[in-house]
């Protein structure tokens, strides 16, 4: 925002003193609306396709050649079905539901920066913000599951709020170790605490034993948080029909797809951004064009996690209820509270190759330790009772 | 910059008000989250993002979501059935009283010319890097202190709710 | 060292420590946080054993003003007197600790308590003001009280009332002369005293005081009467606890209804704090009345031995014997400690050193044996729940272990040589019958009765036949075998090897035989 | 001497064999018997060699100077003086440890055939080693207080091997008895020791620099100084000494328990109760003979000859109606230390010792024999239930004869040259005390023959005893009716090799070779006394008149049913059963002094518990009386009255005060909130 | 920016007092609990408010706001699980049926 208020404020010279200002603030808001939903389309586009390769199939092909109109397509049927309303449901709240869905989503991307000096809202408090913002979406689906007046819906609702509350905690704390070694909660800051020596590959955070730790906790924290597969309990439907959204259809429908989407690219894009070096890539330097490579790098990154989300829903098996919430508590936590500490060690050794080998070996210990522990009597033999 | 204080205030007030009247508890909630975001809202106003940031993510986060909790385990799913509310002594004096405090409140403010005329300071935040070395600076003892205080409320309170489950085993 | 100058302050109230954990920890890890304690206690006091010079007086000397407007301080420290007492106690504690290791009613209470009393026995042995050290002399009594009421035998109502009631009566004695003494003198420290009476000047201050004492109440008091009676009651506090034929007949009764622990810690230590007060305050304040009245002292103490050892032959019941030969061992320690006093002048220097050498010796020993017995009622009790010996013998067919042990805490008892307790009896009689050939050959009886008492219970219980009803018994397990192990070791170190002890205590011995 | 002095050094190594063989022994699990016996023997056998090297080095020295060296050490110090303790080698010690550690080696040997069965095996060689230990400290201990201690040490190893067998009450009974009639007299010896250290400020006997108990110095100052009864300190010290020694050597009033003794395995009663314990009073009496000779004035020495003439003839009298085969032989050996104390009373030490000596050889063999016969007889002690085992048992019986002859005095045997060296020695003190010496020697003989004939002689009676009077002390089953049986070879072995010893060991204080060969190694400044030739013959003639008698009276005729009664009972009489009850010794004991005892015992536990309790509980009688006074008059009536009544009126008001707790947790938010509008309200208004 | 401070004390005035009429009137415990937030809230709002008009420069205003809304977040989990627990013993979140302690 500020950097395309200086851009153009010069522009405008003479001209009403708020022009530059309302555009400035108009730009970045029609991006995100722009931008990211038609990435939100054709992610579910690549999805479909994606399981479909995974599950041995075509996927959608018709509309289109290799289905690319297929999005436009299910969006237009989505606006036209008939929207059902139960007759006991709370109906101002079902109504406010999706609504409130979508709008954490979009004002996650507030924060994400796709190039150099380029993001929506540079606060101080950016990584907060986004946590505080994500926090708010578990109301929606409580709402949504509430107001429905179905049983399953609500179970759903009360699962989303679980796992969302307890996977926020490590996930928090993946994200503490960043702040720390950035020392900075602003995602501008971040990014840019993660060239080293020139170089704009080297100094990405996963590239460190803590960091890589952190990015693992952070990925799998906001695949729970955004309730895909192999977390998507909220929504099993084997179990609870869909759950939350059971009632839904039609626009308010497409309008919860929409929000959940959009929160798994945004926290896509936070994790490329705190781990993966942002729009950090050879070349952003260039002048004049540097500024779009960065952009590609950051879209390029972006991309591959969500492939990666789509590759682990593919092939991941659902993991149980108490499963779930025992990894939250029991591996996840305190693997992310070591990592803090062990973040305080990397910061206060002086010879980073030794502070390499030294973090790295305490994280692989606490993981094999953690994974010893969690594995003793949780691991029945499993017996296949009408097999045999 | 008025404007946005008499709607965030009205916003707030709202909220407040139907957080306590409301019949339905799950509406109550709702409501009560629209007052915590009125004055998360009035924290940004008031150029404490970090605490409107913390506003937002432990009460709206944390505390509503807690209350929901609340609400389920006691089995009112529906937020309905809860104890029928009387028009009674009680609430003629609950009432008189909260109107006497905040007559008495007002009164105060009114009287107090500082209060009424003060104007904001100089146009400036503080960082959020100060606010975390204040915490392991002069304010190392409070925080520790904290620090302690939320481990046993968290201990206390998951304690206090398995109790039963516990006898029950 | 951690404790720095402090050592001794730790190493007394670290069982308080325990004690308060204790109070917050759950019923289960009592009885570790209580062995726990006691460990660290028995380091502390194994560091001040090891630290601790023989030739130099008062050490690890701890010294603050405590409450100034009445002149009192905070004074600990340890001499020869006390440190062999000191390491006595922090041993036999967690051994008596042990033996209730499987303490299953009130552990919690058990457990604090014993740690309350440790200490108080502690307190009494290091402190050096009356004031405190009175205030441990009676810490050490109220656990006691509750240990024996609560956890006790089927008489334990009237054997805790009467060790508690009598026990305080004589220590209302005491306090009494000594709260007198300190009109007289100003102090209640004990060190100060000391030196206020070898000077001369406590003489003179009483008699100030009893001058002023007439004029105001109009009482016809001479000083050395006066004096005289104060010497009496310190006496009386003193011989209850030791305790002195006449007043020993709290004892049987507390020891047989004590719970095993309790016996031994009663028998091993706090008998001591008796014995030990005779050294610290009754040597060092009250010479000359002690010298004026020697004989009936003397007289005293052999009718422990004789009488004590008489009343045990006639026993029936396993505990009460083992009580009564307290009364006999004890004894022998007051027969040293008074031969010390019995003649003035330093021409018998060094059998005055030896009589009272040997009392020292004789108290720890006596600690050592005592407690091994006891801990050996203890552990048939609990096996058998009876103490009638007519109903034993035979055991060591089926307990030979226990037999082995039995046998060897009877013989240190009786002092065999090669034992503990012979050096102790040898050196008090070698002290004893030069100065007083009459009272000497009178305790040889108690000698040869005590041979036949222990015998006669060796015989009940061990040998003969088997008792049908007891075929079946366990033998000792590894946790008791340790404990006698323990306690065996002493017996047979100290038998062979007595010098460290007498070493440590010789400078005291000759400063205190030097006063007379 | 230098050597001598090195081996003094080195004297702490023969007890400390068997003491190490004693502690792993303690340790060793119950199965291991071949590595107990192994070890025991090994232990024994070391210390056997060591007290050879030392006996062989005392050997040889001619000079004028005593053959002695010394060792001490200070053990504890205190007040400003130490105790010392310390080692000797002389003649004395030599000789009595090579004889303790070489038939203490051989009766280890028996022991192992003897106790082959028995479950405790490794327990009874851990006490017997023990035991070998303690004996030999006595013997090398240059210090009183050291011997007082192994003293005491080998009276609990005597208590705990008499009651090896403890399930046994008699056993159980005899151990208490062994142990508590040693400690009186063990009291006397303590009084003697102390009384010494208080005299002579020193409990070592030598010391290099002659500062030692037993050194001139010491003793000129021990006899100027009169004391007790007409004795001079010399004197008391020395009779209370005697005291001791009378315990341990069973003399006549403390002889009680050596009879009883007999409970324990035999060769328990071999080693301790006839070769080396009971010998230990008389090795201390030699040992400190300087004190006991040291005034003449003092009638010390008259007092323990006549203790032990007494004993000789006393005991000897009631070994003629004992009929178990053990009983006979404790008593004889009662009677036989009757002759050594009395030979040491006449003040000859060395007659004395050398008594001691062969009368161990031949008294061990005797034992073992006799063990050997209860083996081969399947635990049989009633000798009336034996007989005809010469035909069984040939080896036991030619051994067992030779020591017979030995114990007899029959000529050229070793105990014939003995016990006439000691009848010699009475001879010429005092002729009432030497005719009872041959009186008593003459009954040696006799029930001697008597014992051989119904062992051995005749025919076996074993098979048709009543089962009425089985002794089946041993707990073992009962083999009676079987056949008997010769030994095995470690139990006769044993007995052979010291029959070669009691048959000539005699030739070494013969008077008939150049001079007494024994008598100039322990005691070269003694003064012989001469050889009579009445005393000689007459002592060979009683022996065999005893010898004759008994085959008059048992020979003759012999038994031919167990349940036969005794021959001599016909001819004696009442005199007989009260020879056979042992003169109703043990009876008045009990009517006396235990009896006495007990009584103190129990008046004294009356005495607590009556008068001392009593006065207590009046005084807590009293007391509560007073306080049940006080509760009534002061407390209930006024205090409490009182008290009561604004009770009930504080009540009253709290009952309307709790009207207002409801409980309602908003009624009590409602009072504050009113309580603070109404406070702000005031501060308001008050400004 | 002429919103003088006396607004923001009031308009937390007017909040604390809806907030202890809620507390005081409704039965249901949990809307209590409510109430008591929207009263800690009212307090947090005047810290921050006090922090922005007057102490500008300094952290104590945004410190006290952050170590209340700790201890109101501590409060509300102790609250809420006495609540619980209360409901599961007397079947009632009633506050007017949880009287044991009527004297």
């Amino acid at each position: 925002m500020e950097t395309i208020y200086q851009l153009i404020a010069g522009w405008f010279a003479g001209k009403p003193e708020w022009l530059p200002l309302a555009i400035a603030i108009a730009v970045p808001i029609l991006f995100i609306v722009g931008v990211y939903p038609a990435i939100f389309a054709y992610t579910t586009l690549v999805e479909r396709k994606a399981l479909g390769r995974v599950q041995n199939r075509y996927g959608p092909n018709r509309v289109g050649r290799w289905g690319i109109l297929q999005p436009l397509a299910d969006g237009l049927k989505l606006l036209t079905k008939e929207d059902i309303v139960p007759r006991d449901a709370d109906k101002f709240t079902h109504f406010l539901a999706p609504v409130i869905a979508v709008i954490p989503s979009v004002l996650l991307f507030a924060i994400v920066p796709i190039a150099p000096g380029l993001v929506p809202v540079n606060l101080n408090i950016g990584i907060l913000f986004a946590f505080a913002i994500s926090t708010a979406s578990v109301l929606a689906l409580f709402m949504g599951g509430w107001a429905s007046r179905n049983k399953f819906s609500l179970l759903g609702a009360m699962r989303a709020v679980a796992q969302v509350v307890s996977y926020e905690v490590p996930m928090v704390l993946a994200a503490v170790a960043v702040v720390m070694a950035a020392g900075s909660l602003s995602t501008l800051d971040i990014v840019k605490a993660q060239t080293r020596g020139g170089l704009e590959i080297a100094g990405w955070f996963v590239f460190q034993p803590w960091g890589f730790v952190g990015f693992v906790l952070f990925a799998i924290g906001a695949m729970a948080e955004s309730a895909r597969t192999p977390f998507d309990i909220p929504e099993a439907e084997s179990e609870i029909i869909a759950g939350y959204h059971t009632e839904y259809s039609g626009f308010k429908f497409a309008l919860f797809q929409l929000g959940e989407y959009l929160a798994a690219i945004a926290m896509a894009g936070i994790t490329v951004t705190m781990f993966l070096g942002g729009y950090l890539g050879p070349g952003i330097h260039i002048p004049y064009i540097g500024g779009f490579i960065a952009a590609f790098w950051f879209f390029l990154k972006l991309g591959c996690m969500i492939l990666l989300n789509i590759w682990i829903r593919g092939t991941w098996p659902r993991v149980r209820v108490d499963q779930l919430m025992g990894f939250a508590w029991k591996v996840l936590l305190p693997m992310s509270i070591l990592n803090i500490a062990v973040v305080g060690l990397w910061h206060f050794m002086g010879n980073k190759v030794l502070a390499w080998g030294v973090t790295a070996a305490i994280l692989g210990l606490a993981f094999v330790i953690l994974a010893k522990i969690s594995a003793a009597g949780n691991i029945e033999k499993r017996t296949y009772r009408y097999a045999n | 910059m008025d404007y946005a204080f008499w709607t965030i205030s009205g916003i707030t007030v709202l909220g407040a008000l139907l957080a306590v009247t409301l019949r339905n508890l799950v509406h109550c909630v709702l409501s009560l989250i629209l007052f915590f975001l009125g004055i998360a809202a009035h924290y940004f106003l008031l150029r404490a993002d970090f605490i409107g940031a913390v506003q937002i993510l432990i009460y709206i986060g944390a505390v509503a979501v807690l209350i929901l909790f609340a609400i389920m385990l006691t089995r009112n799913v529906t937020g309905e059935a809860g104890p029928q509310e009387v028009v009674g002594v009680k609430w003629w004096i609950g009432s008189l009283c909260a109107a006497l405090t905040a007559g008495l409140i007002s009164f105060a403010v009114r009287a107090d010319s500082v209060a009424e005329t003060l104007s904001p300071g100089p146009k400036a935040t503080v960082a959020v890097a100060d606010i975390g070395k204040g915490f392991v600076g002069n304010w190392i003892v409070p925080f520790e202190a904290m620090a302690v205080l939320l481990t046993a409320a968290l201990i206390g309170a998951v304690v206090i709710a398995l109790e039963e489950v516990r006898n029950r085993r | 060292m951690i404790c720095g100058n402090h050592i001794l302050s730790w190493m007394t109230f670290v069982p308080l420590i325990g004690a308060a954990l204790i109070g917050v920890a759950g019923k289960s890890s009592a009885r570790l946080i209580a062995l726990a304690t006691s460990l660290v206690s028995l380091a502390c006091a194994v560091a001040v054993w090891a630290g601790f010079d023989p030739g130099a007086g008062l050490q690890f000397e701890e010294r603050f003003q405590w409450i100034s407007i009445l002149n009192i301080d905070y004074h600990l420290g340890v001499d020869g007197l006390s440190v062999t007492m000191v390491l006595l106690t922090a041993i036999i504690t967690p051994l008596a600790l042990l033996a209730h290791w499987n303490q299953d009613r009130d552990e919690k209470l058990f457990f604090f308590l014993f740690l309350l009393l440790q200490t108080g026995m502690f307190g009494v042995f290091t402190a050096l003001n009356f004031f405190h050290w009175f205030i441990f002399w009676e810490l050490g009594l109220i656990p006691m009280f509750f240990l024996i009421k609560i956890w006790g035998a089927e008489d334990r109502t009237y054997a805790s009332f009467k060790f508690f009631i009598y026990t305080l009566a004589g220590s209302i004695g005491m306090l009494l002369a000594f709260s007198f003494l300190y009109f007289a003198t100003g102090t209640f420290d004990m060190v100060e005293l000391r030196q206020l009476a070898t000077s001369g000047e406590l003489k003179a201050k009483v008699a100030e005081f009893v001058v002023g004492l007439n004029e105001r109440t109009g009482l016809g008091l001479t000083a050395a009467g006066f004096t005289t009676a104060l010497f009496w009651g310190t006496f009386l506090g003193l011989a209850i606890k030791v305790p002195l034929w006449p007043f020993h007949t709290w004892l049987p009764d507390a020891h047989t209804q004590a719970p095993t622990g309790g016996s031994m810690v009663l028998a091993a230590i706090l008998l001591k704090m008796g014995v030990y007060g005779f050294l610290r305050i009754v040597l060092p304040i009250f010479p000359a009345q002690i010298t004026d009245n020697i004989q009936i002292l003397m007289g005293l103490s052999v009718a422990s031995i004789v009488l004590g050892a008489f009343a045990a032959l006639a026993q029936t019941d396993f505990k009460r014997l083992v009580a009564y030969s307290s009364v006999n061992h004890m004894g022998y320690a007051m027969l040293g400690i008074f031969a010390t006093a019995a003649v003035a002048g330093p021409e018998y220097f060094d059998e005055k050193s030896a009589a009272l050498g040997g009392a020292m010796l004789q108290m720890f020993n006596h600690g050592i044996s005592s407690a091994a017995l006891f801990f050996m009622v203890g552990c048939i009790y609990e096996r058998t729940h009876t103490r009638n010996l007519a109903e034993f013998g035979g055991l060591r067919k089926i307990m030979p272990i226990y037999a082995g042990i039995l046998g060897v805490s009877m013989f240190s008892s009786l002092g065999l040589p090669g034992l503990n307790g012979f050096v102790g009896e040898f050196m008090v009689f070698k002290g004893v019958f030069p100065i007083s050939l009459f009272w000497a050959c009178l305790s040889m009886i108690g000698l040869v009765v005590t041979g036949v008492f222990l015998l006669s219970m060796m015989q009940k219980v061990c040998f003969e036949n088997l008792n049908e009803k007891w075929k079946s018994l366990p033998d000792l397990n590894c946790r008791e075998i340790f404990i006698g192990a323990v306690l065996m070791f002493f017996m047979f170190a100290l038998g062979v090897y007595p010098s460290p002890l007498l070493d440590a205590s010789n400078s005291a011995v000759k400063g205190l035989v030097g006063l007379f | 001497m230098e050597h001598l002095d090195h081996l003094a050094k080195q004297q702490w190594l023969i007890p400390l064999l068997p003491l190490v063989a004693a502690g792993i022994q303690s340790l060793l699990p119950r199965g291991k018997r071949k590595l107990s016996a192994g070890i025991c023997l090994l232990a024994m056998g070391g210390a056997c060699a060591l007290a050879l090297r030392a006996f062989f080095a005392t050997l040889g020295h001619h000079g004028d100077e005593p053959v002695r060296a010394v060792w001490n050490f200070t053990w504890f110090a205190f007040g400003n003086t130490s105790l010392d303790m310390g080692f000797i080698l002389d003649p004395l010690t030599a000789g009595m440890a090579a004889m303790v550690s070489f038939v203490g080696f051989w009766i280890f040997v028996n022991a192992t055939g003897y106790m082959h069965d028995d479950e405790n095996f490794t327990r009874f060689f851990c006490f017997l080693s023990l035991f070998a230990a303690a004996m030999l400290g006595m013997v090398i201990s240059n210090n009183l207080l050291l011997m007082f201690m192994c003293w005491e040490l080998v009276g609990l190893c005597s208590y705990l091997l008499i009651g090896f067998w403890y399930f046994k009450p008699s056993a159980a009974a005899a151990m208490k008895k062994a142990f508590i009639t040693t400690r009186v007299g063990d009291v006397g010896f303590f009084i003697g020791i102390l009384l010494l250290y208080w005299k002579t400020g020193t409990l070592n006997l030598y010391t290099p620099d002659g500062t030692g108990a037993l050194q001139q110095e010491a003793i000129a100052k021990l006899i100027t100084e009169p004391y007790f009864w007409g004795l001079t300190v010399a004197g008391f010290i020395a009779l209370m000494l005697f005291i001791g020694a009378m315990g341990k050597s069973a003399q006549f009033p403390l002889h009680v328990w050596l009879p009883d003794a007999m409970e324990g395995p035999t060769p328990v009663s071999a080693l301790i109760h006839a070769a080396t314990m009971v010998a230990a009073g008389v090795f201390m009496v030699g040992r400190m003979f300087p004190v006991f000779t040291a005034s003449s004035a003092d009638w010390v020495m008259d007092f323990v000859m006549w203790v032990g003439c007494i004993t000789a003839v006393f005991s000897a009298t009631i070994a003629v109606a004992q009929f178990d085969i053990k009983r006979v032989l404790a008593y004889s050996t009662c009677s036989q230390l009757g002759f050594m104390v009395m030979a040491l009373g006449a003040g000859g030490l060395s007659a004395g010792q050398f008594h001691l000596l062969t009368h161990a050889f031949f008294k061990a063999l005797l034992f073992l024999g006799s063990g050997c016969v209860i083996i081969g007889t399947h635990h049989e002690q009633d000798m009336r239930k034996m007989g005809g085992l010469k035909k069984y048992m040939p080896i036991t019986f030619w051994c067992y004869f030779i020591g017979y002859l030995a114990l007899s005095g029959f000529p050229l045997t070793a105990g014939f040259f003995s016990k006439d060296e000691v009848l010699l020695q009475t001879f010429y003190k005092n002729k009432l005390v030497w005719g009872l010496a041959t009186f008593a020697a003459f009954l040696t003989a006799f029930y001697m023959t008597r014992q051989m004939y119904m062992v051995f002689a005749g025919m076996w009676r074993g098979g048709d005893h009543g089962r009425g009077h089985g002794h089946d002390d041993h707990g073992h089953g009962h083999h009676g009716g079987h056949e008997p049986h010769e030994v095995p070879w470690n139990m006769w072995l044993p007995i052979a090799v010291l029959s070669v010893f009691a048959l000539l060991m005699g030739w070494l204080g013969t008077p008939w070779l150049k001079g007494n060969l024994f008598h100039h190694y322990v005691a070269p400044h003694e003064e012989a006394p001469h050889h009579s030739n009445l005393v000689l013959w007459l002592s060979i003639g009683v022996g065999l008149i005893g010898i004759f008698l008994g085959w008059l009276i048992y020979g003759r005729n012999t038994m031919v049913r167990a349940t036969d009664a005794d021959p001599l009972q016909a001819k004696l009489g009442g005199l007989f059963t009260a020879l056979n009850r042992k003169w109703y010794v043990d009876e008045i004991y009990e009517a006396t002094i235990i009896r006495l005892t007990m009584a103190c015992g129990t008046l004294f536990r009356v005495f607590d518990k009556l008068v001392i309790d009593g006065v207590l509980h009046a005084i807590a009688g009293l007391t509560k009386a007073l306080s049940q006074v006080c509760r009534w008059i002061g407390d209930e009536l006024l205090i409490n009255g009182g008290f009561d009544a604004s009770c009930e009126g504080v009540r009253g008001s709290g009952s309307l005060l709790s009207k207002l707790q409801s409980g309602k947790v908003q009624n009590y938010f409602a009072f504050l909130s009113v309580g603070t509008i109404i406070l702000v309200v005031v501060y308001f208004f008050k400004q | 920016m002429t919103i003088p401070l006396g607004h923001y004390l009031i308009l937390a005035g007017i909040i604390f007092a809806i907030g202890l009429a809620g507390a005081l009137t409704r039965k249901n415990a949990i809307i209590v609990l409510i109430a008591i937030e929207l009263m800690f809230n009212a307090a947090i709002l005047n810290l921050i408010a006090f922090w922005h008009y007057k102490q500008f420069a300094a952290l104590t205003g945004q410190m006290f706001a952050i170590f209340a809304i700790s201890i109101a977040a501590a409060e509300s989990a102790i609250g809420l699980a006495l609540v619980i627990a209360i409901y599961r013993h007397y079947k009632s979140v009633d506050v007017d049926d949880i009287k044991s302690l009527k004297g």
